[in-house]
C-alpha cells in the first residue's frame, strides 16, 4: 500500500465528507428548526431560542404520547425479540421437512408494505376488544419485527460455532444448563442488538401505529405526524429532535458495547 | 480381557439414507489402551467417534461403554469425553472455568471442583497459578491444546476421545505434542480413542489401530502389525511410501520364492504363514527397505542407475531405474555416502521384507 | 442425528405452521377483503367477486398512482445502488481517516424515523423548485436506501476476497478491466438484491411520499393511504393486494436466482 | 551472472510504521533459477514477493525486473506472475478463461490466445480437451493447484513467484505437486520465487534458498549448505531435528578438535574452514547423522541406553540417553534391526557431521 494509500487516502476522505453530508441534511435541519422560535415551522430559522423545549416538557399530551411509544415498544420486543430468535436458530440448527418454506414466510412481513399490516390488522381486531390496546400496536409491530430479528439473528448464526453447544452436552450439560452456560453469553451481543432494534423500531414507527391507536393509546410519531401534517406547529421538530437523539443513542449503545464487528457480524 | 468400549454392527447412512456413512462397523477397545481410527477423509471416521460420543445416533447396531449398552443413552449422561478437532474452548470462560465446566455441570462441591481442575492442569503440565485466568484467546496452540485435554480428562471418563485435535497445528509443534499426549494419556493409564488422517500421527501413538476406508474397517492391529503385513493393495499403498509391482511366481523352495517380475528381473522372498495360492502376485516393497551401494549388501540386490537424487534434509529420496519400465523409490537417511543423478549403483533388501499380496 | 431429528421434526413443524399463520394473518385477510363485493371495508367478506379489480384497472387515479410509484422507485434505484456500493467496497477495501465515523454516519439515516426525512426535506426543498417533483421523493426515499444497501453490501462484501482482485492486477488487468471481468461477475447476485431491494423498499413507502407528493406525482401507497385513512374504499384492498404480490414476486425472484444462500450471506 | 530479480534494501513496516516487516532485506535471483524464501509464518517473507508483484510498495529501497528498476510500476504492467496461496482461481470463469485471462487483458489476438493456452495446458498435464471448460469447484485441489501455474506461465514473465501454493492440499498430493512443480519450471528453464514455512518443501525445490526471521534475510546459499553449514543456532535448530548442546574446546589437533560436552564426555569434529575462535562453542548434531549399533563402527562411539523407541513408518525415532543430564534424538530408517526401550547401543557418529557454532 504505502505511497497508494497516502494518494487515495485524500479522495477518500473527502468523498466520504460529501456522502456524511447527504446523508446528514435531514437531521441538520430538523435541529436548527428546532431552535427557532417562530410560531410556525419554517427554514431556513430566524432566530435561537429554547422556547419549543420548554413547551414540549411541560406538554400533557406530549409527554403522554412519550410513554405510549415506550409501552407500545417495549410490548413488541417482548413479543417479537424471542419468536425471531426461536426461529431463526430453529432453522440455522435443525433439518425439518418445511425448513424452505418456513424461511421465505418469515420473510414476508419485511417486504410487505406497513400500511397494509396496520390496515389488515384494524380490520381483524377493529371490531374486538383488542381496539384501540397497547397490545394491537404492539401486536403489528411485532409481525414486522419479528421479519426482521429473524433476518438479523440468521446472519449473526451464521458464524455461531454449533461445536460449542455439542462440548457443553458431551460434558455433561442438560438443555437448561448448554443455554444458559454457552449459548446464552455467546449469542448475548447478537441478543441486546435484537432487543435495541426491536425497541427502536417499534418506537419511530408511525405507518401502522396511526390506523391503530386511539386517542389514549396514541404514540409519539403518531403525535408528530398530525402535528406536522395538519398543524405544523414547531414543537413536532423538538419531538423529532428527541426521536433522533433517542435513535442514535441507542445506535451509540451498539456499537460501543459490541464493536462494529458485531454490527458486520449481524448484517450491519 | 477388559473391553472398555464396544460397537456391534454399527451402521449409519446420510442424507435420506443416500450415503452410507459407517457400514456395519464393529471394533473394540481395551481398558488403558490407545486406539486409533485412520482412514482419509470421509471414511466415516469422525461419524464413529461421534455415535460413541453419544452425539449421533446409529440406525442400527449398538453401542457398549464398560459393559452396557448406551445406543439410546443420550450425549450428556455418557461417561465418555471428547476433545473436538477445532477444541471447542468456551471462549468466554477462562482456562479454570473451561477446565471445570464438566465438574460444575454434574454440581460436584467448589473445593472439590478447585482440587480437582488444579490437579488436572498440572497433569498436562500447566501451572494453573500461570493459566488458571487466562482466555482462551491469550493462549498459544499447543497451551489450547492441553487446556482442551485437561477439560476432558478432569471427568475422569471411562474413554476419551479424540477427533484429530493437533490438524492445526504446525508440523514442528504437532511432533511435539503428539509425544507429550501419548505421554499424558499413558501416564494415568487412560483409554482413548483417537481419529486421524494422518498415518505418522496414527503411528506414534496408537498402541492398536484400525484402518478405515468409505465407512467399511479393512484391517486392525499394531502399528507395527499393518505397516509391515497389510493384507491388501489398498493398506499396502496407503501406508508408508510403498514399491509395487506384478509379479508372476516362478519357483518356491522351502520358504523361498523366486518372482519374475518383468523381462527375466527376478527377486526373492520369503513367506512366513500361508504360501501365496496364485501365480500373479502383487509385491510390495517399501521404499526405505531398500539400500543403495557400490558393492553387493545381501544376496538380493541388482544394479540399476540413479535417476533422480531430491534433498529432503534428514533424509534422501532417490528414484532408480532398473530398466526402461521398472523404476524404484528408495529412501535413504541423509548420512554418509550420498548418490548423485547418474551413479550406477546396487539396490539391496532383505527377502523379509518383500510382502506378497494376492492380486 | 437419527431419531432425535425424527423427535423434534414433529415440533419443529409444528411450530413452524403456527409462527407462519401468524405471520401470514395480514396477508390473508386483505386477499380475502379485496374479493368482497360490498361498497364498504369490511370483515369477514360477505361475498367474492372481481369486481374492484376491474374498477382498478379501469381508474385513471390508480393507475397514474402506480406509475409513479415505478418512476420514483427506479429514481431511487438510480441514485441509492451506486452509493450504497460504493461506501461499502470503499470502506471494506481501504484505510482512511475518517473510516469509523463515516461508518456511523452511513447508518444513521437507517435508524432516524422515516417521517422525519419527509419533512426535513419537504423544510429544505418546500419551497424551491424541486416541489413536488419526482425527484425530491427519490432523494428522501434514497437517504434511507442508501443506508440500508450500504448495510446489505457491507455483509456481502465481508465474504468477498479481495485476492481476485489482486490476481486479476497481477495478470495484467487496469482498473476497469478488473471491474468488469472479476468485481462485477463475481459480486452479480449481490448487485441485483440491492436494485431488488432498492426498489421494492421505494415502491412500498408512505411516511416520506407522503409529505412530498402532489396530485400530479402522488404515488400508489399514498392513494392507498388517503383511500384508506378517509373513505374506506374497498379498491384500496386491490391495491394492497397487488402491492404484496409485487412485493412477493420480487422477493422470489431474489431467492430463485441467487438462492438462499445468497440471502443469507448479504444478511438475509 | 544473469540477474533476473533483484530487491535492494527494501524496508516495509506496517501499522504507521510500528510493525517493521522488512527489515533492508536486498536479494537476488539468476535466471532459470528455483528461489525460495524459507521462514515462518509473519518472517515477512510474503510480504517481500507482494512488493516484487507491485501489489504492495516499498517505504525505501527498489525492486530491480531484468536489471529495469520497476519500485513505482504498478503491479499489472510487471512482467511478473503470482501463484497465490489460496490460489485465486476465478470461479464464474472456466478453465480456458482462467488461463487466457492474462492474455485477454494484453489484447492478444483471439487464435493465438487458443493456442497459447492449450499449449499452456498440455505443459501442466492437464488436457484441454477434457478440463478447458471446467469450472475451478469441478477440480481436485491437484488440478486446480495446475490451472493456477498455467495462468502466470501462459503470461511467459520474467519471474513466477509463489505463495505457499501447496499449504491447503494434503500431505501425499502436496508430496507429489511439488516434484511435478520442479519438474514443470526446469523443463521450460523458468525463473521462479518460492515463498513457504515448510522446510521439506524448500529443500525439493530450491536451487538456491533464503531464510528469513523478522523481516531479515539471516543466510542463504543451496539447500544442503543451509542443512550442513549452518551459521546460527537459530538457523541449526530451525532445519531438521537437531541435537545442540554447550561444549568447551579441550584440545585442537591438525584439523581435529576435541571438546568436552560435560561430566568428562569428550567428542571429536573436524573442522574444515576457520578455526573456531571461543573456547565455549555449541555443537549441533543432526538426529539422522547418528548410527546405533551394538558393536563400535566408527572411532567416536558412545555408550547409552534406549530410553524410548518411536515407530514412524519408514523410519523410527529413539531417544537415548549418555547419562542422567546428556539424551541424544536419533533418527534411523525402519530397516533390519530395531532396538527397544532399556538396550544397552553404541552411538557412533563421524567427526565431519558434528557442525560448531559460535555461542
Amino acid at each position: 500500500m504505502g505511497k497508494t494509500i497516502a494518494k487515495s487516502s485524500i479522495f477518500l476522505n473527502f468523498a466520504c465528507v460529501l456522502i456524511s453530508a447527504f446523508i446528514l441534511i435531514p437531521v441538520v435541519i430538523i435541529f436548527l428548526t428546532s431552535l427557532d422560535p417562530a410560531k410556525y415551522i419554517r427554514f431556513p430559522p430566524s432566530g435561537f431560542s429554547l422556547l419549543w423545549y420548554e413547551y414540549f416538557f411541560s406538554n400533557k399530551v406530549w409527554q403522554n404520547g412519550l410513554l405510549n411509544s415506550v409501552y407500545v415498544a417495549v410490548l413488541n420486543t417482548i413479543i417479537s425479540v424471542p419468536c425471531g430468535i426461536l426461529a431463526a436458530y430453529a432453522y440455522r440448527k435443525y433439518t425439518f421437512k418445511l425448513k424452505n418454506i418456513f424461511n421465505t414466510i418469515m420473510i414476508i412481513p419485511y417486504v410487505t408494505p406497513s400500511l397494509l399490516v396496520g390496515i389488515a390488522l384494524l380490520m381483524a381486531f377493529g371490531r374486538t376488544i383488542l381496539r384501540g390496546t397497547y397490545f394491537i400496536v404492539a401486536i403489528a409491530h411485532a409481525l414486522w419485527s419479528t421479519s426482521f430479528i429473524y433476518i438479523l439473528m440468521q446472519a449473526a448464526l451464521s458464524n455461531y460455532d454449533f461445536t460449542y453447544e455439542e462440548a457443553a452436552k458431551d460434558l455433561g450439560a442438560n438443555l437448561f444448563q448448554m443455554f444458559s452456560e454457552v449459548t446464552l453469553p455467546l449469542l448475548k451481543s447478537a441478543f441486546i442488538a435484537a432487543i435495541l432494534f426491536a425497541f427502536i423500531s417499534s418506537f419511530g414507527e408511525v405507518t401502522m401505529a396511526i390506523f391503530l391507536v386511539t386517542s389514549k393509546t396514541v404514540t409519539l410519531p403518531v403525535l408528530l405526524w398530525t402535528s406536522l401534517k395538519y398543524e405544523l406547529h414547531p414543537v413536532a421538530t423538538v419531538a423529532s429532535v428527541i426521536c433522533i437523539i433517542f435513535a442514535i443513542v441507542i445506535f451509540m449503545l451498539i456499537t460501543k458495547f459490541f464493536g462494529t464487528g458485531m454490527l458486520s457480524k449481524i448484517g450491519m | 480381557m477388559d473391553i472398555a468400549v464396544e460397537t456391534r454392527n454399527i451402521t449409519k447412512r446420510f442424507e435420506k439414507g443416500r450415503v452410507v456413512a459407517l457400514d456395519n462397523v464393529s471394533i473394540y477397545v481395551k481398558k488403558g489402551e490407545i486406539f486409533t481410527l485412520l482412514g482419509p477423509s470421509g471414511s466415516g471416521k469422525s461419524t464413529l467417534l461421534r455415535i460413541i460420543d453419544g452425539l449421533e445416533e446409529p440406525d442400527s447396531g449398538d453401542v457398549f461403554i464398560d459393559g452396557k449398552c448406551v445406543t439410546h443413552v443420550p450425549a450428556h449422561k455418557r461417561d465418555v469425553c471428547m476433545v473436538f478437532q477445532r477444541l471447542a474452548l468456551f471462549p468466554h470462560k477462562n482456562v479454570f472455568e473451561n477446565v471445570a465446566f464438566g465438574l460444575k455441570m454434574h454440581k460436584i462441591d467448589k473445593n472439590e471442583i478447585k482440587k480437582r481442575v488444579e490437579e488436572t492442569l498440572w497433569k498436562v503440565e500447566l501451572n494453573p497459578e500461570i493459566y488458571a485466568l487466562r482466555f482462551p484467546h491469550q493462549l498459544s496452540g499447543g497451551e489450547m491444546q492441553r487446556v482442551a485435554l485437561a477439560r476432558a480428562l478432569v471427568l475422569r471418563p471411562a474413554v476419551i476421545l479424540f477427533d484429530e485435535p493437533l490438524s492445526s497445528l504446525d508440523k514442528r509443534l504437532r511432533d511435539k505434542m503428539r509425544v507429550e499426549l501419548k505421554q499424558i494419556l499413558k501416564r494415568f493409564n487412560l483409554t482413548a480413542i483417537y481419529v486421524t488422517h494422518d498415518q505418522e500421527e496414527a503411528f506414534v501413538l496408537s498402541d492398536r489401530m484400525a484402518i478405515i476406508n468409505k465407512g467399511k474397517i479393512l484391517q486392525e492391529g499394531t502399528p507395527r502389525e499393518l505397516y509391515e503385513k497389510p493384507q491388501s493393495s489398498f493398506i499396502a499403498n496407503f501406508l508408508g511410501d510403498t514399491n509395487i509391482f506384478k509379479g508372476v511366481i516362478k519357483q518356491m523352495k522351502g520358504n523361498l520364492v523366486i518372482i519374475e517380475l518383468q523381462d527375466g528381473i527376478c527377486i526373492t522372498a520369503n513367506y512366513t504363514e500361508t504360501p501365496p495360492i496364485s501365480r500373479d502376485v502383487l509385491v510390495s516393497l517399501k521404499a526405505e527397505k531398500i539400500v543403495l551401494s557400490d558393492r553387493p549388501l545381501f544376496e538380493n540386490h541388482l544394479e540399476a542407475t540413479v535417476k533422480e537424487a531430491i534433498f529432503v534434509g534428514e533424509k534422501i529420496i532417490y528414484v532408480v531405474e532398473l530398466n526402461k519400465e521398472l523404476t524404484l523409490k528408495v529412501i535413504e537417511k541423509n548420512f554418509g555416502k550420498t548418490w548423485r543423478k547418474g551413479d550406477r549403483v546396487l539396490v539391496n533388501w532383505l527377502p523379509d521384507d518383500i510382502i506378497l499380496i494376492p492380486e
